[in-house]
């Protein structure tokens, strides 16, 4: 039998080594798999590369990670926000390398990783300075930019109900980067508000198939049991 | 002469959006526009986290942080909205889907070119988010913006000095003294606020007028 | 008030020219909007490019358009089957022209044009005759064939339910290349079993956003009172 | 030596899936394979039509026409299976996250290359469909056939004369007379059928093979 649910926070982010390539889901709050950045924060890795679209806000999540000196660059499209202290200061004083991508490229990228495209020509960005150096192309009396996937070794992702088989549904706009840094990562991680038995999802309405989810790990007040029964804890 | 209001500049754009089209109203200044929209056309609001058929911002109280909009505000999706994910959402954008955005602007050169997203300053942390993505994706690209800086230096020029979103992808540009179209052949005014002539216009704007006016 | 529901096959395919590219839904019989089908073959439009995944089964639906000399060309992955013969009939006397493509890069074709790419370098059918002639390159240890957009003027699909907003949900393996041809296509019609209330539709669970859809048409048993109160009917 | 029959080659190839395994088994041959699956292993089975989680055939009179396989039969969908779009499905196809897939084949050469979707005649109608995509996208390509042509030409080459439908893409050969893996040095026998000598499966057999047996 196939049981992708793990049941404590730090066999969720086991085996994350040192300068992985790790996207995390959310736009804002909205989607941000908190838990399992607090987990990724306990366990260690360092040197990392994280896809986000933001850079983290406040102190807490992604902002703590960063804090904690773990991240080697980031690849993002809108780090500076109101209460990106964080990153800022990190950025100014040259402490982490940024990749600014335009959010649909950043978003396609992931999609090409995810399904095995090489690169593709986007319009996004062209004649800009997120687009020097770039090869571009007239194709049909438009210019285009080539752009290439980026892929992930794992992926932190939130979403709002997981079976066993790892399939997933999101809730309201917490949806955004889940579904595609899923397909773009060799191991991807969700946690859920809920784990539910198999065949209660509607296969009609599944979002993001189990072919695509390695891990599953409740966060919600139904999964507390399951959490302390299991052995270990967040390191 | 008398210029708009921040308000007034909102109702103005409002009043151009057709019922039946797709918008999406980009963050600052932009998202005012929702406000103004007439009550009696149905228009789908597009917001690029994944939502179409967005709806106001919710009653106090019932604010549901998984339900935002591309400022991370706060918002409510109408019946018979829907929800995405980014992948999605961001096709949809640079697959001229949207009908119409309306993005708030630095610069706006005579010849349709965008820059909204960087000052360009050594010092400045950039941030482009779905600017560049808007810019290249909507049928039709509206800017709203205040006709001069505070310096009182004009922002429609004959070249952007300041970092580009997107080359010629504007149509029309509304500010606090007039509604300029950008055609093939330049600028031209569609619409003066009362009292100002368009000598004025022209000495205010960096970049050559053309007089469009019925 | 936006209504786009149409309440005759006349108004459904109404205006589809001569010479049109026309995307039609379906794998195999799933999913293919038979009745659109048949009012495009009454509507008449003539020299068209279709593309499906197959060239027509049998002698009802494209079969039947292939059959009465409406298609020039067929863009399709799978055009041989045990009843094609229509078309086998039509290619062997060199009467339609017919570009197979792979499967995926018919569907990422597809997904191209209705997602503003330019092209897209696709490792599927490199080194073989489907390739021949046409730009290859490496990209990271890996080769891959530069493939371009299929857009269309119309699409014709069918779809489970449908509001007055245009969006749809499917049902089961019928989905197949429906919510993708909608994109690409200027003008999408969808042929839907029912048309239920706006906000009948779950909005976690539309897969095909209204703002793809232009024309919605109710095939059902529900829907033969609209059709028969609405004026003209197919010619 | 003793031919394996098509099922029993099915149920040989069936015996080498391991349990969570996601596969894809092509039309024709290989879509026997799902007949012996081992019972106590949970195998996700994947449809180009864009299923995941597919079942056996229904019962009869269960049929439904919008619930079909590949090769266009009625099929069922287990719990926990779901459903979606065909650029999703291609798009699990060539991101790599099939684990297997089972393809029937007219050729294999030494070097992994795989022709199976058209013979080339100049009469042929050609039809391609998902073949290339899975060639290229599945983890582990596995080929089942038999190992001669009815006319008792090896289906193993050195060089494939029908056109290619993927390039080096075959890591293990199945047929009615052996297991044959194809690793950077060439094809090695893992298995042959009882009362079969390598040396008659070599004569049998158009390109070098090597003993690999333990």
């Amino acid at each position: 039998m196939i049981d992708k649910v793990v049941h404590s926070l730090a066999e969720a982010v086991a085996g994350i080594p040192d300068g992985a390539t790790v996207m995390i889901g959310g736009f804002g709050g909205a989607g941000m798999p908190s838990e399992l950045v607090e987990g990724l924060i306990a366990q260690g890795a360092s040197g990392l590369t994280i896809v986000n679209n933001n850079a983290g806000n406040g102190e807490t999540g992604l902002a703590a990670l960063l804090k904690a000196r773990r991240v080697k660059k980031i690849i993002c499209s809108f780090p500076r926000q109101v209460d990106s202290q964080v990153f800022d200061g990190l950025y100014r004083a040259g402490d982490i390398e940024l990749e600014l991508v335009p959010q649909g490229n950043l978003s396609v990228r992931i999609q090409a990783a995810g399904s095995g495209l090489g690169a593709v020509y986007t319009p996004t960005g062209f004649g800009t300075e997120l687009a020097a150096g770039k090869e571009t192309r007239r194709i049909d009396g438009r210019d285009y930019v080539l752009e290439f996937p980026i892929h992930a070794d794992f992926a932190l992702i939130k979403a709002h109900r997981g079976d066993r088989w790892g399939n997933l549904v999101y809730r309201k706009s917490a949806r955004n980067f889940g579904p595609i840094m899923a397909t773009a990562a060799r191991c991807t991680i969700a946690q859920v508000d809920a784990v539910v038995p198999l065949g209660e999802l509607d296969p009609e309405a599944v979002v993001t198939p189990g072919i695509f989810v390695q891990r599953v790990f409740a966060t919600g007040p139904g999964a507390a049991a399951g959490r302390a029964a299991a052995p270990g804890g967040t390191r | 002469m008398k210029r708009l209001t921040r308000e007034q500049l909102a109702a103005r754009v409002a009043a151009d959006i057709h019922e039946g089209a797709y918008v999406n109203l980009g963050i600052g200044l932009p998202t005012l526009v929702g406000n103004y929209l007439p009550r009696d056309r149905e228009i789908f609001l597009h917001s690029e986290n994944g939502l179409l058929g967005m709806g106001p911002a919710p009653a106090p109280g019932e604010e549901d942080p998984d339900l935002i909009n591309a400022g991370k505000q706060p918002v409510t999706l109408l019946t018979g909205g829907c929800y995405f994910h980014h992948g999605d959402s961001f096709g949809m954008m640079r697959g001229g889907h949207l009908d119409i955005c309306v993005l708030g602007a630095f610069q706006v050169s005579v010849t349709g070119d965008l820059a909204n997203w960087s000052t360009g300053g050594a010092d400045a942390i950039p941030a482009v988010g779905g600017a560049m993505d808007l810019a290249v994706g909507a049928k039709r690209v509206l800017v709203m913006m205040e006709h001069q800086t505070r310096a009182g230096e004009s922002k429609i020029v004959e070249r952007c000095t300041y970092p580009l979103t997107g080359v010629g992808c504007v149509a029309r540009v509304y500010t606090d003294l007039a509604v300029i179209d950008i055609v093939s052949g330049g600028m031209v005014v569609r619409e003066m606020v009362d009292g100002l002539a368009f000598a004025e216009l022209q000495r205010l704007t960096a970049a050559p007028l053309t007089m469009g006016m019925r």
